[in-house]
């Protein structure tokens, strides 16, 4: 297959992102930017599967292509970024940094686009790193003190998820001796191996203990960026475990052990934090990160019994799809708010983000319960210890999310975000209501687009009413106040390196005394030598001794000798010797 | 002892004696001295050369070299002599 | 008597000639000088082609060979010599024309050519002569015409520079004389062929020590070096450039033509010499970090770099001496051509800035930037940095030496290097720093005549480099000498 | 197609040649000494291109000259010459561009350009050398031709930096002196042989052998700034930024690290060398200097000091390359020789614009500089992330191979190697990224507002290079792209 369709889809964000740079372009840029992802929505939506196209010559052997599973994470994700094109081309309209903004963003999309493509390890890896590395730009757009301490924790969590992440595939490509992921999932990769791209991958996903960077930086980052981090970026994480790993082929129960405990941990610890949090942003961001948790559950269950991994597969895109979708309504929804006005239309505006936020929590029929229930079906097929613990957590991650969701709906009313002072208010209320009502018809629309993956969600049951409701009266009797802080990783090194310094300074210092002295002492030593050896005429003297020895032994033997030297060795004597003197001593 | 080797060894004294003073010496004059000494010292060895076997017959190539060292050492001694009283001139000058 | 117009006699014969006249036609001298030289390059070529087509030449004065006459007698290595003073002398006397052409330089003028000129005859006569004590007559020449350079400045410091230098000159010239005397008492004989294969008593060795304590003060080895940076110093650069580049060579010379012929020096004599050539290296090399002034930086240098020729000769013990020589005669040739460069180009850069204080040289708007890069490539050279014929030198000293296992002055060598870098890079620093001056600094300033033969001897030292193959090819015809026929 | 046997003599000459015209053109010349500079280097890049093709094709060029009884001066290109001649001639052109653009007002054009034309003389005599012999030539040359530059601007600083320079890199050349006599001496040639000459050698004397090794890479490993010789590297910063350029891309570090690779491949032989026991600690010696290098980058705020401990760091990751003795090592190695150069010179160039253009010298000074001038920094944006690793640069091919020879050879430790590297570099770079993009300018430390003026001879140059670091990642897999001229290189030295 060619490979045009595909450069094409990477092409056209790509090259909006330079076109930015030129002055005279950037307006008709803002104008395309809810459009650049069509290229790939359309190659998701119209092309036929399985398709494959390679450039041998591009890094380290570029290879493209699209199956099933990936052609569902292209669709919701070029939605979710048509969605927060659309907000961020009204949103940015007056702000200074817009054209930064617009950079990072392009620049960021690319890359999540272009890591669905990819079907080498070196090519994910090469749009996994630009879009990680873009949205530093996008969390600290605002440039306020928390966006910068986010976007500090952001680079560093990056930077550590990038290391890992290349160490892992290192390995795994040196193991499978292919940069193929076919041949990576068909490999039986070592434990570190997997060890490292999971860490890697999970610090995008935001599975605790790497989740810290999570909720500053979807706090931090303006609206629409927001949206795509939480809901498009992070998938990115998902898909590479699901497109990376040995997935139900190889059993790695320690991993799948460790993951499903930190899944369950970061469902519950996340609302934990999150209830405390005051920025709605940030509750929605610790909100991520509990439904991360879940999608960790499935993971690990996969992990721990690849059998089950048929089964669980398709529930995990499901669920990411559904939180894509709800999680970036939520995002969108509150630009949306903070863009009204006047009382009325905030409160029309929260009741439209009511329908994602129980959409989220799972009301019964929703695709959130839809989407749990069926998890819980397919963790039948896997391992029988964990599975009562995991239809609690399941059940029970819909009380949290319940909570959560009541947090952020208080918080937008007692900390309403700051929006852009001239936004045009229905300009962000569109993509808001287009993803509401997306997120809404998903349990619809999935047996459509998915095909045969639909199964298990068509199936499901619609899921019960108590864990939100649950979820509703607690958090009608919480009311909780919470601050959160961190010192930043400059403040650290400086006192490490402190004493090291201090140590070094000294130690220069002294070298420098030594040395200053060392010079004194090559200069004076050669001059007083000199001196007194010209004063004493000691060389001399040694010699005239030496010579005067000399003389002695010469004396000795050479005189002595010369009575005993015979005749014959004269050769001298054999001529008239008046023949040896020079000529000018001639007769 | 045979007289060659008296005269041998009084020019190899000689020739010590002017070595210490050439090398040892501070005064200029004694220094130029003291290396006629020396010279004075080789010619007598040289001439102990033309002693040889058969005693009776003395052999003229170590005269020769004799005075041709003679004619040498005068000139030598000349340039040194000029030089000091340079020296001297250039010396009281600078002093003045 | 007849003599047969050969180059042989030229070569000596021809600045004897011009020495006279140049003394009697002093306002001709010049013109004489140069073109004496001129012959006598002219001689030594036809010699060299001569040498190249038919081995080694013998000449025998007046028509007795040895060992009754005088036999003078041309191989690779003599006339490798009589290369390089004609080459280096006639680019000194060029030198020389220009920076003797001032009206208060009358009087020197008068006095250099035909003092040069019995310099040149002294030195073709040490290399031409096949006879010891031919060679004492020679070297007592060259001592008397090499003192009248040095006090040819008439200041009170040449004079007595000059006057130290004579003391150690005769001194030497009279120990070497003992030396031969003790020779004729135990061989009675003179010429080269007689001392070859003859029995090394202790007596003669002891002989041959004489003489060889005699030469090292001639030519400045450590510890008898005292009284080499005062005269070098002191002299005018082109005095210097003789002085240093040729003079001090030809005693070096003789301790080579003995060492070939003579029944040589025990290991420990050898060693001996090389610590004696190492302590030249060292003590040189330091003196010249403290030299205050260019010119006595550039006589330290001479001093050390003597003391590395002295190692080159002991590098591999009595056994490599049959191949040390060579690696000897490359770092005379390679010293000679130049240390000649820089002492002419330290001159220039004195003419130019007014002085040759070292710590100063940076204060001066002036820079003579071709006599400084003239510097800086005579010092690639001298540090012995490919591909200069210094470098080759230094290469096969080390290689006899590392073959040899002898590693101490394998040691030595690398020490003299790093500190020649030393030394060498104080005088670069005061080129090349400019932030001390307060007027502008011009460049190409100074551009003369005058720079054009230490540059030319200064790319000869470079690029002979790589003819250093046929250059040892050519040494070493007519070795080993045999007995003349 | 014509055949030129001397066609490397040619090469070696154009900028031989230029270096005496050059020094003897008066000061003001300046458009005819641009001519000849600009026309030499382009003469040379095409030179450099019919040659690659030619050694593509397998022919190999050979030049000797006896020099002394069996020791000849000899030229010799073969691909691996190849891969660094085209380095140094491509950035030869680029940097004279940019040159002359720094330089335009300046003093002593006259004897920086001949200087410099002599640096890049050395450089391609470095590349072509085809025994150890005439490398030593080369190298010293270098060292000679390199000193003025260094110290142009004839400070005192940078005097003392000059002599600081002359003393490591000099004593370094007589090491190497001494390391090459000793070969001369053990093996009885000096010849670079894909697969070595000291086989017999080290079967006879090990001892001898490894004691050759320690003293030849010691050598070359002082230009090549291998710990603990690399003092003199940040102290030469103070040279100007095209020097900078120059040492830390092409010449300097370069010539030590390819001599490395010669000494490893060629002189020893791979094989032989791992046999000798003395690939492994050669590889730790470079993994120290790798984090060394960078953990001192860390703690510095002048940028070009910043930028050559970098250049310590990552130079290192060449000798490593080579040390751990496997084929996809190598090729990660080779690779990093180009990626490199062309990474480090980028940002050294855009150092010395930042320093022209808005006075900017200290890495706290840097804030707003990505709008001030926003061509340079993206190009210095890409050589720095290229420089972290991060895939579709330069970088990030050169790392990934070394990381896979890490693994192939058994040493899993280089991963964790390259992770603390690459941990490292993000660290010193970033926070530099993070100022001249994300925060906003300070007045008093840009100087006036409004746009700097820089010409157009200081923007393209970065510019180019930066546009090569994406290409030489981009397009890894295309024919006669480095990664693939490597590759041919290594089937060569581990004679596949």
């Amino acid at each position: 297959m060619s490979l045009a369709p595909f450069v094409t889809a990477l092409a056209l964000p790509l090259l909006l992102a330079l076109a930015l740079i030129w002055p005279q372009a950037r307006s008709l840029v803002w104008r395309m930017m809810p459009f650049a992802p069509l290229p790939a929505l359309a190659l998701a939506l119209l092309g036929d599967l399985p398709m494959h196209a390679q450039a041998d010559w591009m890094i380290l052997g570029l290879q493209f292509g699209l199956d099933e599973i990936s052609r569902l994470f292209v669709i919701f994700t070029g939605l979710l970024w048509c969605a927060a094109g659309a907000s961020a081309r009204h949103w940015m309209r007056h702000d200074a940094r817009a054209t930064s903004f617009g950079v990072m963003f392009l620049m960021a999309q690319t890359g999540n686009l272009g890591l669905l493509l990819a079907l080498d390890a070196a090519s994910f890896y090469a749009f996994f790193a630009p879009m990680s590395f873009a949205s530093y730009g996008l969390v600290l757009h605002s440039r306020t003190p928390q966006a910068q301490g986010a976007a500090r924790l952001y680079i560093g969590f990056v930077v550590l998820g990038e290391l890992a992440l290349f160490a892992g595939l290192a390995l795994a490509v040196a193991q499978a001796g292919s940069f193929h992921v076919a041949d990576l999932r068909a490999t039986a990769l070592s434990d570190p191996a997997v060890a490292l791209m999971m860490i890697g991958l999970c610090v995008k996903l935001g599975i605790m203990p790497l989740h810290f960077w999570l909720p500053p930086a979807h706090g931090a980052a303006p609206v629409p960026a927001s949206a795509v981090l939480s809901g498009a970026m992070i998938k990115a994480g998902l898909f590479g475990m699901i497109t990376l790993l040995p997935l139900g082929g190889v059993t790695y129960a320690d991993h799948g052990t460790v993951m499903m405990a930190a899944g369950m941990v970061t469902i519950f610890a996340a609302l934990l934090l999150g209830v405390q949090q005051t920025s709605p942003k940030a509750v929605l961001g610790y909100s991520s990160v509990s439904q991360m948790g879940i999608l960790a559950l499935g993971l690990g269950a996969g992990l721990m019994v690849p059998q089950a991994w048929v089964a669980i597969l398709p529930v995990l895109v499901f669920l990411a799809a559904h939180h894509a979708l709800a999680k970036g309504a939520l995002f969108l929804g509150t630009g949306a708010f903070a863009a009204q006005t006047g009382p009325a239309a905030k409160l029309a505006v929260t009741l439209a983000l009511l329908l994602p936020a129980f959409v989220l929590a799972g009301l019964p029929a929703s695709s959130g319960a839809l989407g749990k229930e069926a998890l819980k079906t397919a963790f039948n097929a896997g391992s029988p210890v964990w599975l009562p613990w995991l239809t609690v957590a399941l059940s029970l991650s819909g009380v949290a999310t319940t909570l959560l969701m009541a947090r952020y709906v208080a918080m937008i009313w007692l900390h309403p975000p700051g929006a852009p002072a001239k936004v045009t208010q229905e300009a962000v209320l569109l993509p808001f209501l287009a993803l509401v009502g997306a997120s809404l018809a998903l349990p619809l629309v999935w047996v459509a687009v998915a095909g045969t993956l639909a199964a298990p969600i068509s199936q499901a049951a619609p899921g019960a009413l108590w864990p939100v409701a649950l979820g509703v009266a607690m958090a009608a009797g919480v009311a909780i106040h919470a601050h959160a802080q961190r010192i930043g990783p400059a403040v650290f090194l400086a006192q490490i390196t402190a004493p090291g310094r201090a140590l070094a300074l000294r130690a220069d210092s002294i070298l420098a005394a030594k040395r200053r002295a060392a010079r004194r002492l090559a200069h004076a030593m050669p001059k007083a030598i000199g001196e007194t050896a010209m004063r004493w005429r000691l060389g001399q003297t040694a010699i005239a001794g030496l010579i005067a020895l000399t003389l002695l032994l010469e004396a000795g033997g050479s005189l002595r000798g010369e009575a005993a030297m015979p005749p014959a060795a004269q050769p001298g004597a054999a001529h008239p010797p008046g023949h040896m003197l020079p000529p000018y001593f001639e007769p | 002892m045979t007289p060659d080797l008296i005269y041998g060894l009084t020019g190899i004294a000689v020739f010590g004696i002017g070595l210490v003073g050439a090398l040892c010496a501070l005064d200029r004059l004694r220094r130029v001295l003291a290396l006629k000494l020396c010279s004075v010292g080789a010619g007598f060895l040289l001439v102990v050369g033309a002693w040889r076997a058969p005693p009776g017959v003395p052999d003229p190539v170590p005269h020769a070299l004799v005075i041709t060292g003679i004619v040498v050492m005068v000139s030598a001694t000349a340039v040194a002599l000029a030089l000091i009283r340079r020296l001297q001139t250039l010396e009281a000058e600078d002093e003045r | 008597m007849s003599v047969d117009l050969s180059p042989i006699t030229l070569a000596i014969f021809v600045p004897l000639f011009g020495a006279i006249m140049a003394f009697l036609l002093p306002r001709a001298a010049s013109v004489i000088g140069l073109a004496t030289l001129a012959l006598t390059t002219g001689a030594v070529i036809w010699l060299a082609r001569a040498v190249l087509t038919g081995g080694a030449v013998v000449l025998p004065l007046g028509g007795w060979g040895a060992p009754l006459g005088i036999d003078l007698r041309a191989d690779g290595l003599s006339v490798a010599m009589l290369g390089l003073t004609c080459a280096v002398g006639f680019l000194v006397s060029v030198a020389a024309l220009d920076s003797l052409k001032g009206a208060q330089q009358a009087r020197q003028r008068q006095y250099f050519w035909p003092l040069w000129l019995l310099l040149l005859t002294g030195m073709n006569g040490v290399y031409l002569g096949t006879d010891i004590f031919n060679l004492y007559v020679m070297i007592e020449v060259i001592a008397l015409a090499a003192v009248g350079l040095t006090v040819l400045s008439g200041s009170r410091a040449a004079v007595q520079a000059g006057l130290e230098y004579m003391y150690a000159s005769i001194l030497g010239a009279l120990l070497f004389l003992m030396g031969v005397g003790f020779i004729y008492l135990q061989l009675g004989r003179l010429d080269f062929a007689g001392l070859t294969g003859a029995e090394p008593t202790g007596a003669l060795i002891a002989a041959l020590a004489l003489m060889f304590v005699g030469l090292a003060l001639k030519t400045a080895l450590f510890p008898l070096h005292f009284w080499l940076p005062a005269a070098h110093a002191n002299a005018t650069a082109p005095a210097s450039a003789l002085l240093s580049g040729l003079v001090v060579k030809a005693a070096l010379y003789i301790v080579l033509r003995l060492a070939q012929y003579m029944p040589f020096p025990s290991e420990t004599l050898l060693t001996l010499v090389g610590l004696m050539g190492a302590g030249a290296v060292i003590w040189g090399g330091i003196q010249a970090l403290r030299a205050e002034r260019l010119k006595l930086l550039v006589a330290w240098s001479t001093v050390a770099q003597i003391g590395l020729i002295f190692v080159a000769f002991a590098r591999a013990g009595e056994v490599g001496l049959p191949e040390s020589w060579k690696a000897a005669a490359l770092l005379i040739l390679a010293h000679g051509i130049a240390k000649a460069a820089m002492f002419l180009a330290a001159g220039r850069i004195k003419d130019e800035i007014g002085h040759d204080v070292i710590r100063d040289l940076d204060r001066s708007p002036i820079r003579p930037t071709l006599a400084q890069f003239t510097f800086a490539l005579a010092a690639i050279s001298l540090i012995g940095l490919p591909p200069s014929l210094g470098f080759i030198g230094k290469w096969s000293l080390m290689e006899g030496a590392m073959a040899a296992g002898y590693w101490h002055w394998v040691a030595v060598t690398m020490a003299g290097t790093l500190m020649s870098v030393a030394y060498f890079s104080r005088v670069f620093a005061g080129f090349l720093r400019f932030d001390r001056v307060r007027a502008p600094v011009g460049e190409h300033q100074g551009w003369a005549l005058a720079d054009a033969a230490p540059l030319t001897l200064a790319l000869a030292a470079i690029g002979l480099g790589l003819l250093a193959a046929p250059i040892l090819g050519f040494i070493e015809i007519g070795y080993p000498f045999g007995v003349a026929p | 197609m014509m055949d030129a046997p001397l066609l490397p003599l040619f090469i070696l000459l154009t900028s031989l040649l230029a270096a005496p015209v050059l020094f003897s053109l008066p000061e003001r010349a300046a458009r005819l000494r641009t001519g000849i500079n600009l026309g030499m280097a382009g003469l040379k890049v095409a030179l450099v291109a019919w040659l690659s093709l030619k050694v593509s094709q397998g022919v190999i060029y050979d030049l000797r000259f006896e020099l002394l009884p069996g020791l000849e001066f000899k030229l010799q290109a073969d691909p691996l010459a190849i891969l660094f001649i085209a380095l140094s001639a491509v950035l030869w052109l680029i940097t004279t561009i940019y040159s002359v653009g720094y330089l335009e007002h300046g003093p002593h054009r006259a004897r920086f350009f001949g200087f410099f034309s002599l640096c890049v003389a050395a450089t391609v005599g470095i590349a072509l050398s085809g025994n150890l012999f005439t490398f030593l030539l080369f190298y010293e040359l270098l060292t000679l031709a390199t000193y003025p530059l260094v110290i142009h601007r004839g400070t005192a600083e940078a005097l003392r930096a000059g002599r600081i320079y002359l003393i490591y890199t000099l004593a370094g050349g007589l090491v190497l002196l001494l390391g090459t006599l000793g070969l001369w001496v053990l093996a009885g040639t000096t010849d670079f042989v894909p697969g070595g000459v000291l086989a017999y050698v080290v079967a006879v004397n090990p001892l001898a052998a490894q004691l050759l090794f320690v003293v030849l890479i010691g050598a070359l490993g002082v230009k090549a700034a291998l710990f603990p010789f690399h003092v003199w590297l940040p102290i030469a910063m103070v040279a100007p930024a095209p020097v900078s350029a120059l040492l830390h891309a092409v010449a300097v570090v370069k010539a030590g690290a390819f001599g490395i690779m010669r000494v490893v491949y060629e002189v020893f032989g791979i094989e032989t060398a791992q046999a000798l026991g003395v690939t492994a600690p050669l590889a730790v010696l470079a993994g120290v200097t790798i984090i060394y290098g960078s953990l001192k980058a860390i703690t510095q705020d002048d940028i070009k000091k910043r930028l050559a401990y970098s250049t310590v760091s990552q130079v290192s990751y060449i000798t490593l390359g080579v040390a751990l003795a496997s084929p996809l090592a190598a090729v990660g190695a080779l690779a990093h020789l180009i990626h490199q150069g062309l990474m480090k010179i980028t940002m050294f160039m855009v150092a010395g614009n930042l320093a022209e253009g808005l006075g900017v010298k200290r890495v706290s000074q840097m804030d707003g500089v990505g709008r001030a001038m926003p061509g340079s920094m993206l190009a210095f944006t890409l050589a720095a992330l290229g420089m972290i690793g991060l895939p579709p640069l330069a970088g990030f091919v050169s790392k990934w191979y070394l990381a896979q020879g890490g693994l192939e050879a058994g040493q899993a430790w280089v991963i964790e190697l390259l992770l603390g590297s690459s941990l490292l570099n993000a660290i010193y770079f970033m926070p530099m990224l993070h100022r001249a993009w994300f925060r906003d300018a300070a007045p008093e430390t840009t100087g006036a507002p409004g746009r700097p003026r820089i010409g157009w001879m200081l923007a393209v140059p970065p510019a180019a290079t930066a546009a090569l670091v994406l290409i030489a990642g981009g397009f890894a897999n295309a024919p006669f792209s480095p990664l693939e001229w490597t590759r041919f290189i290594v089937a060569i030295e581990y004679q596949e």
